[in-house]
């Protein structure tokens, strides 16, 4: 057997295991670009260091953002929560949200956001 | 329902703890409401702990009410429909089953709103007395009062306030003294763990964290004196770390004021003598400052009680001894470790040597 | 509880020694019976058994050092244990009762009836779970062994920094304390990442989520609060830790710390924490109350929501622990207006168990004497809670007796006595026969009378300001009546213990329980009693909440239920239960295949007290305990889940119980649990 | 623990070796009652925990960085933000590198596969790398871990997440090896997604922390 038809085998194997084929999942070219607007942002992060006077209030809402949409687009993507079963989302991001609800109160009573 | 006559003895005999526990219950209840304790908060004695009390009466009530409705339900449930056949061994032939009910919405969304409704008549009066014992007087309306929390021992100091008679400031330990019917505005600091200030009578307790200052307010009634105690675990001796709190009225709060800002004279003769010579001497006054005479202490030195006035007190060390008691005394400088994780080294002292310092510290007045 | 069995070892077919690695960690473990299985099963019951068997024994040595403690304080000035030694003595009755009894007691419960309950075979992630177990036990015996290597820790279970710093704790008790949670909590985490994904993903067909049993249902929520609590005080001990072993500087208060740090991620923890340790024993007291009230549960998805939004609840209310420690008034009021609306939740399901006894046909067997008693006592914990909520006043009750006496409400009156109503309850279950329920009346009432003799005299000398972890306390308080009298109680509960201890001994010899003795509602009832290896024979299809109850009952014109002639048992059950007018299911059950015995589940997780010894008395010892740990982890990853030499000859495991009577052997014979020798 | 649990998942068509695991009854992934498998529920769940824990150290720092030092620089003063911001890059690379890997697992691509579970291990070990350099960078500036608060919460987080991402590496490697001999089939994909899951997440993490910790100022 060439590595060809192996291959082929595999591939068909994994198909039939897997609830939803390929045509699910982004290709490589998707994840390519995802990354590159990942870099593009964190661009923009960066350069927000060498302008924080003139952002002013906006530094740290904008740093935020775009923390988030990172935050986003790699869970979404790479992980494949977009694509994948919506109870993976809700574990994961119950716990997120907990986090963030818990530590933020917490934070709060140490009069921390001023 | 057939309930024969046997099986109803058994079901009496089997109920038969149940009374007989009650009975005695209500006993420890009244035994326990009668005696006199003096650190009874439902007895309050001042206007803080008052506003407290108030506050939980109603609600005390309000749990004695659901406690009635849910044991009563229980109980009622249990005399009613309890099996009185014999099933101990076989639960299938209990015979005929009950009406099999699943549940009831309306019932259920009743008894989740009927709480959720006297809950929220508790917050509403809960709410605006967070705040009002939280507020800051003042200033010039209460007594300011620095309180320092130490393992094993409390330290006060009262910055200059005119409008209380202090003109130069005053520093003590272990017994508090306030005047009656004046608010008094504590600030708290720890020296070293957390510890909480708490004179039940007077008002709830506030904890004394290092690092971080709070305040917190008393005020008594009446002339007398108030037990209270650290409430916060401090390491060994945290049982051992009680206080006092001593209301005066117009008169001798004055009294106590002039005595406390007057300078102990320095003994020139006798025994007192010797022992004002061998304060030093033992190291006392590398922890102890006595005000005109021992004003520094060594740095490394743990904090320790000032001594100027030491003979005001009636108790000292944590207000676990009797000041008045010489003995008490005594043995204290013979073993300060008496007083289990007591942070007062000193090396063995003859008797002599206890004698002569006893002197001395009897005129610290 | 017998943990040992004599029966020849699997019969070999030369009949000669094999050789053997002297370790024994190389060579697959393969006997699922004898001394040797304990150390190497992968079953869930058998799991369960150790838990529970392990919280017992801790139990004993809680109870022993509170009453070492209620000794202590039984008169003012006591001189019993001296200050150092009394202070040892709370933080580790508490650490105890908290980490190692009711927190492993409800593992054990959920070990073992999680997969019974839903229809599976066993747990997601089986080796897993004997990691977690052993993992657990190690972290306990660390914690233990503090004793013998310079003094237990004594900061109180919620030790408060600064106290739990170098400068103030120099010996080696805090440190144990601080690793041997963090052991303890490892295994807690896998224990609960692995009952979600069963309860989650192991459900029989048909066994949708809103036909789990109500215990499945509140091991559930409380394990979702197990996962996300446990990282919190993960981090708490782990700043500790560096504050202790590597001058950090978390706690430090000269450096500029704020203590409150400290008791924010303890609370976040810790308020979850003791939902944790209730919901369980609510799902019990939810299965065992509608059994002997011979009724279903009233309102099941009441019951369900109000555990959940209970568990949800919980992650809102932690400063109230906290309301005297200077937070300001904003935070305090609003944690105070979230504190009391838990009550609510709580609320319903005590009304909905009174309304599962209304009109019912109470049988009062010691499990339900329990199980009712816990619906009458926790209230009583519950609403003493209320009153703490209250925050000003609770400026008065906070670190004073009455919050003794709450928390042994809820805990011993909730928590306890759930526990044990469902070792009354499940003990025909899991050992094949029942414990004798004269002896268990008599503990019930013993226990009963005890509790509240030591723990409502409580709410009195608390509200007469009896400050709690006092070594001591002087005369002229008016406290001594009570005090006496609370050390009376608590000899009592000890006495009730011993009884359950006997009555645990003697009923060894009582007569088989049968598969169904309590006429159960949910699926364990259904299968043989000790279930075999594999649960069930066929797999159920499960088409009602309390499935087995239906395939029992239907119902008559009226809606009454009325017995089946016919129904079929789950699995192949004794002469009793098949006379009692259960079919047996016939199938071919050697085409099961389970999981067999692995020994790295115990190697691995005796790499974790190595480390601890090793951060706090010699590096050399954390090297060794890493490189175990690493060898364990590639050893139980590499290892295939089923052994390939093994044959079919493990699948035929037995319940723990058996082959002590005649009776029980033929009852294995007849569940097909003798497989072992057939295969070999 | 990913890694360890591996083995017991069955798979369909395995080649020789694993072929004992098909028929193991107690974890049929694909007749579980979502239809979800067992292992990534569980990463799913346990990467919801982990949130709970770097929420935790990252608390910490925050409160810490906003309080004055009694010693030493306030970390905010020595920070080395293009430094840092390469080294972030890195990390983030590694994440497509690794769902790279994993599609090309999924297409039967072993040799693509391979090169691209490595990339993302070196991608991994240049950031550790960067790591221990800013380290010993900030210990020469004077700020070591005991030094003060801030430096005790910065060296307690970030390491925690080194020790992580290392972790990582392992796991990676340990995939790596596992193809070479030919035991990671496209069967097993799902292992690397599970891997992947992991490494995306602390990838994630390092997202928050270097807006919050580095970024933003104090
Ligand atoms: C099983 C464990 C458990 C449970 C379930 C609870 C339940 C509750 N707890 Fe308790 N608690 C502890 C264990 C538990 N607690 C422990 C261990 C401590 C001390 C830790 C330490 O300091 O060492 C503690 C301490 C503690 C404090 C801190 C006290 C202090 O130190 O100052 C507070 C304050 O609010 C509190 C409140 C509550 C409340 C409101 C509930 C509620 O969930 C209770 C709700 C239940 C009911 C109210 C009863 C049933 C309801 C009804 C019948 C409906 C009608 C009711 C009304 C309208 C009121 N608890
Ligand atoms: C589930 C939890 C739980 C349970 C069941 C108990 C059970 C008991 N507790 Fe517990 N307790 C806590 C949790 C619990 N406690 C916690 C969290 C604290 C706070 C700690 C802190 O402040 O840090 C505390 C604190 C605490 C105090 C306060 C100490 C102080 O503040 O100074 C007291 C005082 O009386 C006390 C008493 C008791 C008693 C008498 C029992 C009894 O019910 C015990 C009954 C059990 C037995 C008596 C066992 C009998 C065993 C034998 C007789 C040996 C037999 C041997 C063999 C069979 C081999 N407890
Ligand atoms: C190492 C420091 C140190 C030295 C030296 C020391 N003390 Fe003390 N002393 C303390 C501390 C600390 C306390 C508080 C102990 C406590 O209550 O737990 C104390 C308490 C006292 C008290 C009780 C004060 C009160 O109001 O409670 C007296 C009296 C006293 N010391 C006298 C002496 C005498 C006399 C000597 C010398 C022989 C001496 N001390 C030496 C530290 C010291
Ligand atoms: Cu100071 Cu307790
Ligand atoms: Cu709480």
């Amino acid at each position: 057997m060439s590595e060809q038809t192996t291959a082929q085998v595999e591939h068909e194997e994994y198909e039939a295991q897997t609830e939803h084929g390929a045509h699910d999942h982004p290709g490589e070219r998707t994840y390519v670009g995802i990354a590159l607007i990942l870099a593009v942002l964190t661009a923009a992060e960066v350069a927000t260091y060498y302008f924080e006077d003139q952002l002013g209030g906006l530094l740290v809402p904008s740093l935020i953002i775009m923390m988030i949409v990172k935050f986003f687009l790699v869970v979404a993507w790479f992980m494949h929560l977009r694509f994948d079963s919506n109870l993976f989302t809700r574990m994961f991001v119950s716990g997120l949200l907990l986090a963030v609800g818990v530590y933020l109160a917490a934070l709060a009573t140490f009069r921390f956001f001023g | 329902m057939s309930a024969t006559t046997v099986t109803r003895r058994r079901h009496r005999r089997r109920l038969l703890p149940r009374p007989w526990f009650l009975a005695v219950a209500s006993l420890v209840l009244l035994a326990g409401c009668a005696s006199d304790a003096p650190q009874d908060m439902l007895q309050p004695e001042g206007s803080f702990a008052r506003t407290l009390d108030n506050l939980f009466n109603p609600i005390f009530w309000v749990a004695v009410l659901v406690f009635v409705v849910v044991e009563g339900l229980i109980v009622y449930a249990i005399v009613k429909w309890r099996y009185r056949g014999d099933a101990d061994d076989g639960v299938a032939d209990a015979g005929e089953m009950p009406a099999q009910l699943h549940g009831n919405t309306r019932l259920e969304i009743g008894w989740t709103i009927l709480p959720a409704l006297v809950l929220a008549g508790v917050a509403v009066f809960t709410v605006p007395v967070v705040f009002e014992l939280n507020a800051e007087p003042a200033k010039g309306e209460a007594l300011e009062v620095d309180v320092t929390g130490a393992q094993f021992w409390w330290g006060y100091e009262y910055p200059s306030q005119p409008d209380f008679g202090i003109t130069d400031g005053i520093v003590t330990a272990n017994e508090l003294h306030i005047p009656a019917g004046q608010r008094v505005y504590l600030t708290l600091r720890s020296v070293d763990v957390i510890h909480s200030f708490w004179a039940p009578k007077l008002n709830g307790k506030r904890d004394v964290v290092p690092g971080r200052v709070h305040n917190w307010l008393l005020e008594a009634d009446e002339p007398g004196v108030y037990s209270g105690q650290c409430a916060e675990f401090c390491g060994v001796s945290h049982a051992n770390m009680r206080l006092k709190v001593v209301a005066h009225d117009a008169t001798s709060w004055d009294a106590w004021v002039e005595d406390m800002q007057e300078e102990p004279v320095e003994p020139v003769s006798g025994l007192a003598a010797e022992g004002f010579e061998l304060f030093q001497q033992r190291g006392c006054s590398g922890c102890h400052v006595v005000e005109g005479a021992y004003d520094e202490v060594a740095e490394d030195a743990p904090a320790a009680p000032d001594l100027t006035h030491l003979f005001s007190r009636d108790c000292f060390a944590g207000c676990i001894y009797d000041l008045n008691d010489r003995n008490e005394l005594e043995a204290w400088l013979r073993d300060p470790q008496r007083k289990a994780g007591s942070k007062m080294v000193v090396g063995q002292l003859t008797e002599a040597d206890i004698d002569a310092l006893y002197a001395y510290l009897e005129t610290l007045e | 509880m017998a943990l040992t069995e004599e029966r020849p070892p699997l019969e070999l077919a030369a009949g000669d020694e094999p050789v053997r690695n002297p370790l024994g960690a190389f060579t697959r473990p393969s006997s699922s019976y004898g001394w040797r299985s304990w150390l190497t099963t992968v079953d869930h019951k058998k799991i369960g058994i150790l838990y529970g068997a392990t919280a017992m024994v801790f139990f004993a040595l809680g109870g022993l050092e509170a009453l070492l403690i209620r000794a202590q304080l039984a008169q003012p000035n006591g001189q019993v244990l001296d200050p150092q030694v009394y202070n040892q003595m709370f933080t580790m009755h508490g650490t105890t009762m908290v980490f190692l009894v009711i927190m492993p007691m409800l593992a054990a419960f959920s070990n073992y009836l999680i997969p019974l309950m839903i229809g599976a075979r066993d747990v997601a992630f089986p080796r897993l779970n004997a990691l977690s177990y052993w993992v657990f036990l190690f972290g306990g015996l660390f914690l233990y062994s503090s004793f013998f290597l310079g003094g237990a820790p004594d900061g109180g279970w919620f030790n408060y920094a600064p106290l739990s710093g170098v400068a103030y704790s120099p010996g080696h008790g805090i440190d144990f304390w601080t690793l041997g949670l963090q052991i303890t909590g490892i295994a807690s985490l896998l224990g609960a990442v692995n009952l979600i994904t069963t309860c989650l993903n192991m459900r029989a067909p048909g066994m949708t989520l809103l036909r789990m049993p109500v215990f499945v249902w509140m091991a559930l929520v409380a394990q979702f609060l197990l996962l996300f609590a446990i990282p919190v005080i993960t981090v708490a001990l782990f700043l500790l830790m560096f504050d202790r072993l590597f001058g950090a500087n978390f706690f430090n208060v000269e450096a500029g710390a704020d203590p409150l740090l400290w008791q924010h991620l303890f609370w976040i923890f810790g308020h979850p924490e003791v939902y944790i340790l209730v919901l369980p024993a609510f799902g019990i007291v939810s299965d065992v109350i509608p059994t002997f009230a011979r009724k279903p549960l009233f309102g099941y998805p009441f019951m369900v929501f109000s555990g959940i939004a209970i568990g949800f609840m919980g992650w809102g209310v932690w400063a109230h622990h906290m309301f005297a420690s200077g937070i300001g008034p904003v935070s305090v009021a609003a944690f105070s207006l979230s504190t009391m609306f838990i009550a609510v939740p709580t609320g319903v399901k005590i009304f909905n168990w009174i309304g599962t006894l209304w009109k019912g046909k109470l049988i009062f067997t010691t499990a339900m004497l329990f199980a009712v008693a816990l619906v009458s006592q926790f209230t009583i914990g519950g609403l003493s809670g209320v009153m703490h909520s209250v925050a000003p006043h609770d400026t008065q009750q906070t670190d004073t007796y009455f919050i003794v006496a709450h928390f042994h409400y809820v805990l011993f009156g909730g928590s306890m006595f759930g526990i044990f109503a469902g070792i009354y309850y499940w003990w025909p279950k899991i050992f094949g026969h029942k414990l004798s329920e004269r002896i268990g009346k008599a503990h019930f009432w013993m226990m009963f009378v005890g509790f509240n003799l030591t723990f409502g005299p409580m709410h009195i000398v608390g509200l007469q300001g009896m400050p709690r972890r006092t070594a001591t306390y002087p005369e002229g308080m008016g406290w001594d009546l009570m005090n006496l009298l609370e050390t009376i109680g608590s000899f009592l509960i000890a006495i009730s213990f011993l009884m359950w201890v006997y009555n645990v001994a003697v009923s060894r010899k009582n007569p088989h329980a049968g598969a169904d003795p309590w006429d159960g509602r949910t699926l364990e009832w259904a299968t043989s009693s000790p279930p075999p290896a594999h649960n069930f024979d066929v797999e159920p299809t499960v088409e009602h909440l309390d499935d087995w109850w239906h395939r029992k009952y239907g119902e008559d014109e009226q809606g009454r239920p009325v017995r089946r002639e016919r129904f079929t048992y789950l699995s192949r059950v004794d002469e009793a239960s098949r006379l009692a007018g259960g079919d047996e299911p016939d199938v071919d059950v050697s085409a099961i295949h389970l999981p067999s015995p692995s020994y790295w589940p115990i190697v691995l997780a005796i790499g974790l007290p190595l480390i601890a010894y090793g951060l706090i008395f010699t590096y050399w010892l954390a090297a060794l305990g890493g490189v175990i740990i690493i060898a364990g982890a590639f050893g139980l990853g590499l290892e295939p889940s089923v052994d390939p030499d093994a044959g079919h000859g493990d699948h035929g495991d037995h319940g723990p119980d058996e082959g002590h009577d005649q009776e029980l052997a033929e009852v294995g014979a007849a569940s097909g649990g003798d497989d072992d020798e057939e295969a070999s | 623990m990913s890694v360890s649990e591996q083995t017991a998942a069955p798979a369909g068509a395995v080649p020789e070796g694993a072929a004992h695991v098909a028929h193991d009854a107690t974890t049929p992934a694909h007749h579980t009652s979502t239809g979800l498998s067992n292992e990534k529920l569980a990463m799913w769940l346990f990467l919801g925990s982990e949130c709970l824990l770097f929420g935790g150290l990252i608390s910490t720092f925050l409160l810490y960085r906003t309080r004055e030092v009694t010693a030493g620089p306030p970390v905010g003063d020595i920070y080395d933000i293009p430094f840092t911001s390469v080294s972030s890059f890195v990390l983030l690379m590694s994440s497509l590198t690794m769902v790279l890997a994993l599609s090309s697992i999924q297409r039967a691509d072993h040799r693509r596969a391979r090169t691209w579970l490595l990339t993302t291990a070196l991608l991994g070990a240049t950031f550790v790398a960067g790591q221990v350099y800013e380290f010993t960078t900030f210990v020469r500036e004077g700020l070591g871990y005991t030094t003060n608060l801030q430096g005790s919460a910065f060296y307690t987080l970030t390491g925690f997440h080194g020790v992580h991402v290392t972790l990582g590496i392992l796991m990676l490697l340990s995939l790596f090896v596992m193809s070479l001999r030919g035991r990671l089939p496209s069967g097993r994909a799902e292992t690397v997604e599970i891997v992947g899951l992991y490494w995306h997440f602390v990838d994630i993490v390092w997202i928050i922390i270097f807006t919050l910790v580095y970024l933003i100022p104090a």
